[in-house]
């Protein structure tokens, strides 16, 4: 029973605080780049609006058009469900373990994929391929680096991890979780589509990649498209964050632990928002034919840090 | 009991006679027929009477049938009637040019295979043989093969070899063009080369019986003071007369006759050689092979066996790839089923021996089935060149069907006998410790089943020529305009085809197929 | 005569009968009636499987030959063990899936007399080949099969050249399998003395004949499962063979490799030495990444499946090779679950590529086009299909609730589960493992997006697409059971896993809540039935409040789409399959030689008007090209050496003759 | 038979074998090889006499008239008529030159003797001794099948291989058994009647009758 409120908080907390830190980020960006920004509630009122606008269809197109945002939604959803943003305790039936996690994101990356083919342009087409690529380059990278950090853990489910990792603070520091986390960090930035892999404000036709799939939807449609893909940001940087700096995360359903989670979850979340922000203000797009070698980077970096653990440690 | 050899010997001479005598008659042809049927019946009686009271003697000892000569009766038999019964309606009397919508691509290449010139291309009865002393010949040959495989005595089975030479070399000739010609020279010189190495050897043999008291060459006394004989001139004989009628069983390297003389004989001839003479040479290296084991043991007979078997898969893997003439793929397939032969004996164990007698019966049916359906192509298309046969399996299905299924049972497809035979063979060469023989002969058996799969696919199956390259399948139907009228596949094909299909689960066969193996090991 | 033997023999019946259906049935009634008699062998089958599986052993069907068998009892003798009976039911449900479909898509030469007998003697053969008690029963039936599928193949013969090409390559790879096998058996019977597994099995072989045996079974095993070395026949014969059959090649005739080398692995030679794992490990996860590549640039659907197939029997064989190696160091809970994991796969793999190959018969039955470059749209005008495809490909993604999310879920524990720090050698082959299978799912998931996102959304590229129509109820009604039962084993792998687990001897493989899978060495578990409501739960207010804000903004029709601002772009303007895959070729260029030709049509009299421009690109198989057409050409050189050999001089024959007298001479008389 | 006599006449009909061998390698006529064979039936006709009567074998006298008949005077009759038939007197250009014909003859004479020694032993009494010659026969007479052109001169080289066969079964086993013996000679004469009905159809055929020329079948 509390694991089911562990939940709802896990969603509601992932619902609060997404629009927040999409502002915070853009503000910080924008306060980098000399400008004054839209404020940190802009987005819930950019999304707030969309969601109240009618969205088109051409004819011939399929329910596609209109079940992906949704199916992308949900997807999202789930995933902040399952992932340790706030407490360790999982559902007992639903583990939130490492495949399955990997899976929900990946079902929302195929309905957002062919969204993109079902619109008929070019653009959706070229948008659909880059990203699909790209996913199945970053998937051998996410596996072995949750795998890395799982090995001395002996479990594959996440928030065990992060419930032994926050027990013994002696294993954060060693080069392992180091290489570990690196290579997570840029498989966060490559799936959710950050600097340097996809840049997510330009409409630049030979450059966009997420932009461009959901260029042909309006409307709500467009509405749950933005609020999933924000939804996706929140839940992976919540799992780095939490997996980096494990402290504050709730051990159980208790009223108090819920409180402290929520405050250092959001807290730890919006620096790291913050941070990534910051980072991303000096980096520019990589042509979409280097980001392999930026992908084989992290697989290199996963795969040291797994072998270190038997060859050094 | 034995009258019945006297009956088998006997009556095919006399219907040789009869059919010369009324040469001039056209239907001498069945004489054969009935020749090969009584021959049939005969081995079954035969194999019947040996299973209940053991070999039959006559002629004070010159000849005796135990139960591997009644086996072998019964394969001459029945390979003899299909080839002769299948070969029946065309071989013989000329046959009326019957239209064929494919048209012979035969000018004459310069220094290309010889496409068969205009002379040579419709069987024109030949002056000097006509229909009734071609039958007299059939029926001559029929009556050498049952005196070879009844003989005990190994001299006389050296002088039926020789007569089968003497009787097939005019059938050989009969076609009358040059290239026949050519082929019965060679087929004549080189099989009387070998059998007189072969003769050389029996005198040795019998030069090693004079330490075991008399010199003799009967079998029966040879294995019986096998222990007695000279050990270096048993082995000397062994090596040569084995050598000499490899010649007749085409075993590579002496086989080069055999593409020549069975591509150019007609139909039932090629049929019959390709498909029981060379078993009745393997016979015959099969009995000598018992008594230098037993004098000298396996290891000399083993080495030279395996040898020539290996040495025929190869000459076949090679010769197959890029043939030309579908006959001489044919012929070359009978080397390579020779070749199996060889490596089976060469195995030993009963498993080895009684696989090599059934690969014989199925091999020799299934080929002179097929000969007799690739004489009707020849007829049909009118060229040797497997390039000049196109979609046969939409223009003529009943030539087609049965040229499949037979090349499948070449290739040692299941449920045809070949199949169980093949494996017993291999699996028997593993047993029996001839690791890396045994794998180098699967990598040919390989090469050959590309090369023949090659040729039969292009000839029977494909896109007709001018003809839309890609068209979606849904949207066509097949045009039925260009398929002459369905004839009936022959009924002699058929039973061949079915025959072998059935062989391999013929459990009443057990018996006599071991009790011949037992004979070969002097078992009475 | 217990039920197993029953089954058997009741098999045989049901073969005969179909064949007799097939010959005698009127024309009109010949696809309905040898259709049911297939499909009932195939059912009879399955039921037989299922009740091996459970662990009821026959005391096995005799049938009596006319050679002398080995030791005493007749040759050929039909008694399937638990792993038998597993795959005897895969054959059997696919065979008898295909032969539904087969009743209302089959026409023209496949649906002759000769189509209908060859396939109800592949389908025996096939199911001969798992319930084997011996070599020469198994090599028996493997060749059956061999012969039926190759005849099939030849169905076409006469409306397309290539498929001529493609039976000869497949008839030539066929046997090349059966001989290595013949050769394999040979060693392991000669050092055995007898034919019967059970016989092998009792006998422990020394050292390098078990390695020879080894080597040459994995061989021929590997040429019929299309492992990578030897896969090149496979993506040449699945597309010309007609739909229903290359479904059953794909979805049962490959498992039979499989089967075989669990067979070996297993049973044979059970004990053998570390380095067989390893070789089965790289072989694997080679076919597995090459397979997926390929399949990944193919613009033919059928060609894309056929590579798939190699990738997927990559992976199971990657996951036995895996099994092996962690059961040989000790750490038999991963070990099992690896073996487990390949049995999952092995029955996941059956059951989504069946249902992709018939989507893909429908397909070719309703616009007679194979190539994805010239479909599209087809989801609005053939709904049935595009379902049953999109769960398919959904299962071929390994994405939730579907049977290929399982069976990759237990491949990966096992991965993730297995302690590294054991040796040197397991800690450097585990992660490339892991990287090699993660990078395979993922290149598996943009291959199905492409292969359903191009072919069934987005607008008709071509006529014959655009007029496609719904196919008829028989298909319909297999498309849709295929579909039923990937879902269904997706649900519900609780069970299944537990009864594979006894058919490959793994511990720890419980069920939770009646459905769920629980890994008890590793406390953890898949719940699927929980997953999908957890994302009931999470969706249901979801389409409630999109349902709320739909009613106040209801959706507009327009007929434009915005395509930044142009008019209506045509649908050849659209993505392709080439160009979709157009990025992947560039990353790997290394392995995926891409030939790529762009003519260019002038307007005549101005050079610098360009008329008409195509680019098309053509992918190779570097295997095939670098190891196959030198092959070919050997050989091929070896015949013309060969010819000049008989050149028709008298001479050179006698002299033949007269060198093979003097070296026997001399080697008589040394 | 006197002891010594025996020998001598052994060792004189096997020189004149070996001699007239030789000598039909060297020869390119036709009609000279063909009276060298007369010569060959001659002696070894004499040695069956000599082997007979040594071991007094009744039948001897009988065989050594059938094989003076038949190997002596029907065959090359035989031969005589078909070559004077097709106007063949002169052996065409060899395929390879004399000397190496001589020095190759002289080889297989020397590997007759090895193999021979090897296989019976130093052998008691002459005609043990005498063996070695069957054997060189043999291989010349496939010596001369291997290096002749013309179809007739290839049947005398077949005619040779028999002779040394028919030596070697004499001395070997002091005359066969007479049925064998008769089947063998008929069969050679069998085959020599077919040849010279094949070698007239050739030259009507073909128009000549050298074998080199016969290459139409091949592959």
């Amino acid at each position: 029973m509390t694991a089911i409120l562990v939940v709802l908080v896990h969603l509601a907390f992932a619902l609060a605080i997404t629009p927040v830190l999409i502002g915070v980020m853009r503000t910080v960006r924008a306060r980098l780049e000399g400008r004054s920004g839209g404020g940190i509630g802009q987005p819930w009122r950019d999304v707030l609006k969309l969601l109240a606008k009618e969205p088109l269809r051409a004819p011939g197109s399929t329910p596609v058009l209109s079940a992906a945002p949704v199916l992308l939604m949900a997807s999202s959803l789930v995933l902040s469900a399952l992932v340790p943003l706030v407490s360790t305790l999982a559902l007992p039936s639903v583990p939130g373990d490492l495949f399955v996690v990997v899976s929900v994101l990946l079902l929302g990356t195929v309905a957002l994929a062919l969204l993109g083919l079902e619109s008929g342009t070019a653009f959706g087409g070229m948008g659909s391929s880059r990203h699909m690529v790209i996913a199945a380059l970053v998937e051998p990278t996410v596996l072995l680096s949750i795998y890395a950090i799982s090995g001395p853990v002996g479990s594959s489910v996440l928030s065990v991890i992060v419930a032994a990792r926050s027990a013994d603070p002696a294993s954060l520091l060693n080069p392992v979780s180091l290489l570990a986390i690196v290579a997570l960090v840029v498989v966060v930035i490559a799936e959710t589509g950050r600097l340097p892999v996809d840049n997510p404000s330009t409409h630049l036709e030979l450059t966009m990649v997420h932009e461009a799939m959901i260029l042909e939807s309006g409307g709500r449609d467009l509405g749950w498209l933005e609020f999933g893909s924000w939804l996706r940001l929140t839940a992976l940087l919540g799992l780095v964050a939490n997996l980096a700096v494990p402290f504050g995360v709730a051990p159980d359903a208790s009223l108090v632990g819920l409180l402290v989670g929520v405050a250092t979850g959001a807290v730890k979340l919006l620096l790291a928002g913050a941070l990534l922000a910051a980072v991303e203000v000096f980096l520019a797009k990589l042509r979409l034919f280097r980001v392999p070698e930026l992908l084989a980077g992290s697989f290199v970096l996963a795969f040291l840090s797994v072998s270190a653990a038997y060859l050094v440690f | 009991m034995a009258v019945w050899i006297w009956l088998l010997l006997l009556l095919p001479l006399f219907l040789a006679g009869v059919s010369y005598g009324l040469r001039r008659s056209a239907w001498t042809r069945w004489l054969p027929v009935i020749a090969a049927v009584l021959l049939l019946v005969g081995g079954i009686t035969l194999v019947w009477l040996v299973g209940l009271s053991g070999p039959v003697a006559t002629a004070s000892g010159l000849l005796r049938v135990d139960a591997l000569s009644a086996w072998m009766l019964v394969v001459v038999g029945a390979v003899a009637v299909v080839a002769l019964w299948g070969g029946m309606d065309r071989s013989v009397s000329p046959v009326p040019p019957s239209s064929n919508p494919v048209q012979p691509s035969s000018r004459r290449r310069p220094g290309s295979l010889s496409a068969t010139d205009g002379a040579a291309l419709r069987p024109t009865t030949d002056p000097i043989l006509a229909s009734g002393s071609f039958a007299a010949l059939l029926c001559l040959f029929l009556a050498a093969m049952t005196l070879a495989v009844v003989a005990d005595n190994i001299g006389l089975m050296w002088v039926a070899i020789e007569l089968t030479t003497i009787t097939t070399a005019f059938l050989v000739a009969s076609q009358g063009g040059r290239d026949s010609l050519e082929a019965a020279w060679k087929y004549v010189v080189l099989g009387a080369v070998g059998v007189a190495i072969a003769f050389l050897g029996i005198t040795l043999l019998s030069a090693a019986s004079l330490t075991s008291g008399e010199a003799t060459v009967s079998w029966v006394l040879l294995l019986q003071h096998a222990d007695a004989l000279d050990p270096t001139l048993a082995k000397a004989a062994g090596a040569l007369a084995v050598l000499g009628f490899a010649t007749k069983a085409g075993l590579a390297p002496m086989h080069s006759w055999l593409p020549d003389a069975h591509s150019q004989a007609p139909a039932p001839v090629s049929g019959l050689m390709s498909g029981v003479l060379l078993s009745v040479a393997f016979y015959v290296i099969l009995r000598i092979q018992a008594i230098t084991d037993a004098a000298v043991g396996p290891e000399l007979m083993r080495g030279l066996l395996l040898v020539a078997g290996l040495l025929s898969l190869a000459v076949t893997a090679g010769l197959v790839l890029t043939q030309r003439d579908y006959k001489r793929l044919l012929a070359y397939s009978s080397i390579e089923h020779m070749g199996l032969l060889a490596l089976g004996a060469a195995a030993g164990g009963p498993l080895a021996i009684a696989a090599v007698l059934l690969h014989m019966l199925g091999h020799g049916l299934v080929k002179s089935a097929m000969f007799v359906v690739a004489g009707r192509i020849l007829d049909y298309v009118g060229s040797h060149r497997v390039a000049d046969v196109r979609n046969l399996l939409r223009l003529r299905p009943d030539l087609a069907g049965p040229f499949l299924l037979g090349s499948a049972a070449l290739l040692g497809f299941p449920p045809f006998v070949t199949f169980f035979t093949e494996v017993g063979i291999l699996v028997a060469g593993f047993q029996s410790g001839l690791l890396w023989p045994m794998l180098i002969a699967c990598a040919l058996l390989l090469i050959v089943f590309a090369g023949i799969a090659r040729h039969v696919l292009s000839m029977t199956v494909g896109v007709p020529a001018g003809h839309p390259q890609t068209v979606p399948v849904t949207r066509r139907a097949p045009d039925t305009s260009a398929i002459s009228p369905p004839q009936r596949i022959s009924l002699p094909i058929a039973l061949a085809l079915t025959a072998t299909t059935v062989l391999g689960f013929a459990w009443p066969l057990l018996g006599p197929l071991t009790a011949a193996v037992a004979a070969l090991g002097g078992a009475q | 005569m217990n039920l197993v033997d029953a089954g058997l023999f009741a098999q045989l019946c049901l073969a005969a009968a179909a064949i007799l259906l097939a010959v005698f049935a009127p024309v009109g009634h010949r696809n309905l009636a040898a259709g049911i008699g297939v499909a009932a062998l195939g059912v009879v089958g399955a039921a037989t499987g299922v009740t091996a599986l459970l662990g009821v052993q026959g005391a096995g069907l005799r049938v009596p030959l006319a050679l002398p068998g080995f030791d005493a009892i007749d040759p050929l003798t039909l008694a399937p063990d638990r792993l038998g009976g597993f795959f005897l039911a895969i054959v059997g449900v696919v065979v008898a899936v295909a032969a539904v479909f087969g009743i209302g898509y089959a026409h023209g030469p496949v649906a002759s007399r000769t189509g209908w007998t060859a396939f109800a003697a592949f389908a025996l053969g096939m199911q001969l080949v798992p319930s084997a008690g011996d070599a020469l029963t198994f090599l028996l039936a493997w060749e059956l099969m061999a012969g039926g599928s190759t005849v099939l193949l030849l169905a076409d013969h006469a409306a397309r050249e290539p498929v001529r090409r493609a039976t000869l390559w497949y008839a030539v790879m066929t046997h090349l399998s059966f001989l290595l096998l013949v050769a394999g058996f040979g060693v392991v019977i000669a050092a055995s003395g007898g034919t019967t597994w059970s016989r092998i099995a009792a006998t422990s072989i020394n050292e390098p004949l078990a390695s020879g045996a080894f080597l040459l079974l994995i061989a021929g095993f590997a040429t019929k499962a299309g492992l990578v070395p030897v896969h090149i026949w496979l993506p040449r014969a699945h597309p010309e063979a007609p739909s229903h059959v290359s479904a059953a090649m794909s979805a049962a005739m490959v498992k039979m490799g499989v089967y075989g080398v669990l067979l070996v692995v297993l049973r044979l030679l059970p004990m053998g030495p570390r380095w067989w794992a390893i070789v089965l490990v790289v072989v694997g996860a080679a076919s597995a990444l090459y397979g997926i590549l390929q399949a990944a640039v193919q613009s033919d659907l059928k060609r894309l499946l056929a590579y798939s197939t190699t990738e997927n029997i990559g992976l199971i064989v990657t996951a036995i090779g895996v099994g092996l190696l962690l059961r040989d160091s000790g750490q038999t809970g991963a070990g099992d679950v690896a073996m487990l994991a390949a049995l999952l796969l092995a029955v996941s793999h059956a059951a989504f590529k069946t249902v992709l190959f018939l989507g893909a018969g429908a397909v070719l039955h309703a616009t007679g086009e194979r190539d994805l470059d010239l479909l599209g749209g087809l989801a609005a005008r053939m709904p049935w299909t595009a379902s049953a495809f999109g769960v398919g490909a959904l299962s071929a993604a390994a994405l939730p609730v579907t049977s290929g999310f399982v069976a990759e879920w237990a491949l990966l524990q096992a991965l993730v589960h297995a302690n590294s720090q054991v040796d040197r050698l397991i800690a450097v082959v585990l992660p490339i493992t892991m990287g090699v299978v993660a990078l395979t799912i993922g290149l598996g998931l943009l291959t199905f997006v492409k292969a359903f996102g191009i072919g069934f959304l987005a607008r008709p590229r071509t006529p014959a697409a655009a007029d496609a129509h719904e196919v008829g109820p028989t298909m319909r009604a297999a498309l849709v059971f295929g579909a039923v039962v990937v879902v269904g084993l997706g649900l519900v792998p609780g069970p299944l896993a537990e009864a594979l687990a006894t058919a490959v001897n793994a511990g720890g493989v419980g069920t939770v809540g009646a459905t769920g899978l629980a890994l008890g060495g590793f406390g953890v578990l898949l719940h699927p039935l929980a997953l999908t409501l957890l994302t009931g739960a999470v969706l249901v207010p979801l389409v409630a409040v999109n349902f709320a804000i739909a009613r106040r903004a209801p959706r507009r029709d327009v007929d434009l789409t915005w395509g930044c601002g142009g008019e209506r772009t045509s649908p050849r303007m659209e993505y392709n399959a080439t160009s979709y895959s157009e990025p992947l070729v560039r990353v790997f260029r290394g392995s995926l030689r891409a030939s790529r030709s762009v003519d260019v049509v002038r307007a005549d009299g101005a050079p610098l008007l360009v008329e008409e421009m195509a680019f098309t690109q053509e992918t190779v198989d570097v295997i095939e090209d670098r190891l196959y057409l030198p092959a070919a050409r050997g050989v091929r050189r070896f015949g013309d050496f060969a010819r000049k050999l008989q050149n028709g001089s008298i001479h050179r024959y006698i002299g033949f003759s007269f060198a093979a007298l003097v070296l026997v001479l001399l080697w008589v008389a040394r | 038979m006197t002891s010594e006599l025996y020998p001598q006449l052994i060792a004189l009909t096997t020189g004149l074998l070996l001699l007239t061998a030789v000598l039909q390698v060297w020869g390119r006529s036709l009609v000279r090889s063909i009276g060298l064979l007369a010569a060959q039936g001659v002696a070894l006709a004499g040695l069956v006499l000599t082997v007979g009567f040594h071991v007094g074998e009744p039948g001897a006298l009988f065989v050594a008239a059938l094989v003076l008949v038949v190997k002596a005077i029907v065959l090359p009759w035989a031969m005589l008529r078909s070559a004077r038939l097709i106007g063949e007197t002169r052996e065409r250009a060899a395929l390879v030159n004399t000397a190496v014909e001589l020095i190759v003859a002289a080889a297989l004479t020397m590997l007759a003797y090895v193999v021979t020694g090897s296989l019976f032993g130093i052998g008691s009494d002459a005609a043990a001794h005498a063996v070695p010659v069957g054997f060189a026969l043999v291989l010349l007479g496939f010596w001369q099948l291997l290096i002749r052109r013309s179809a007739v001169t290839q049947l005398i080289g077949f005619l040779v291989l028999d002779n040394g066969i028919a030596t070697v079964s004499f001395l070997t086993s002091g005359g066969l058994p007479l049925t064998v013996e008769l089947g063998a000679s008929l069969d050679v004469l069998l085959v020599v009647l077919i040849l010279g009905v094949l070698v007239v159809r050739m030259q009507a055929v073909h128009g000549h009758v050298d074998i080199s020329e016969l290459k139409e079948l091949h592959d």
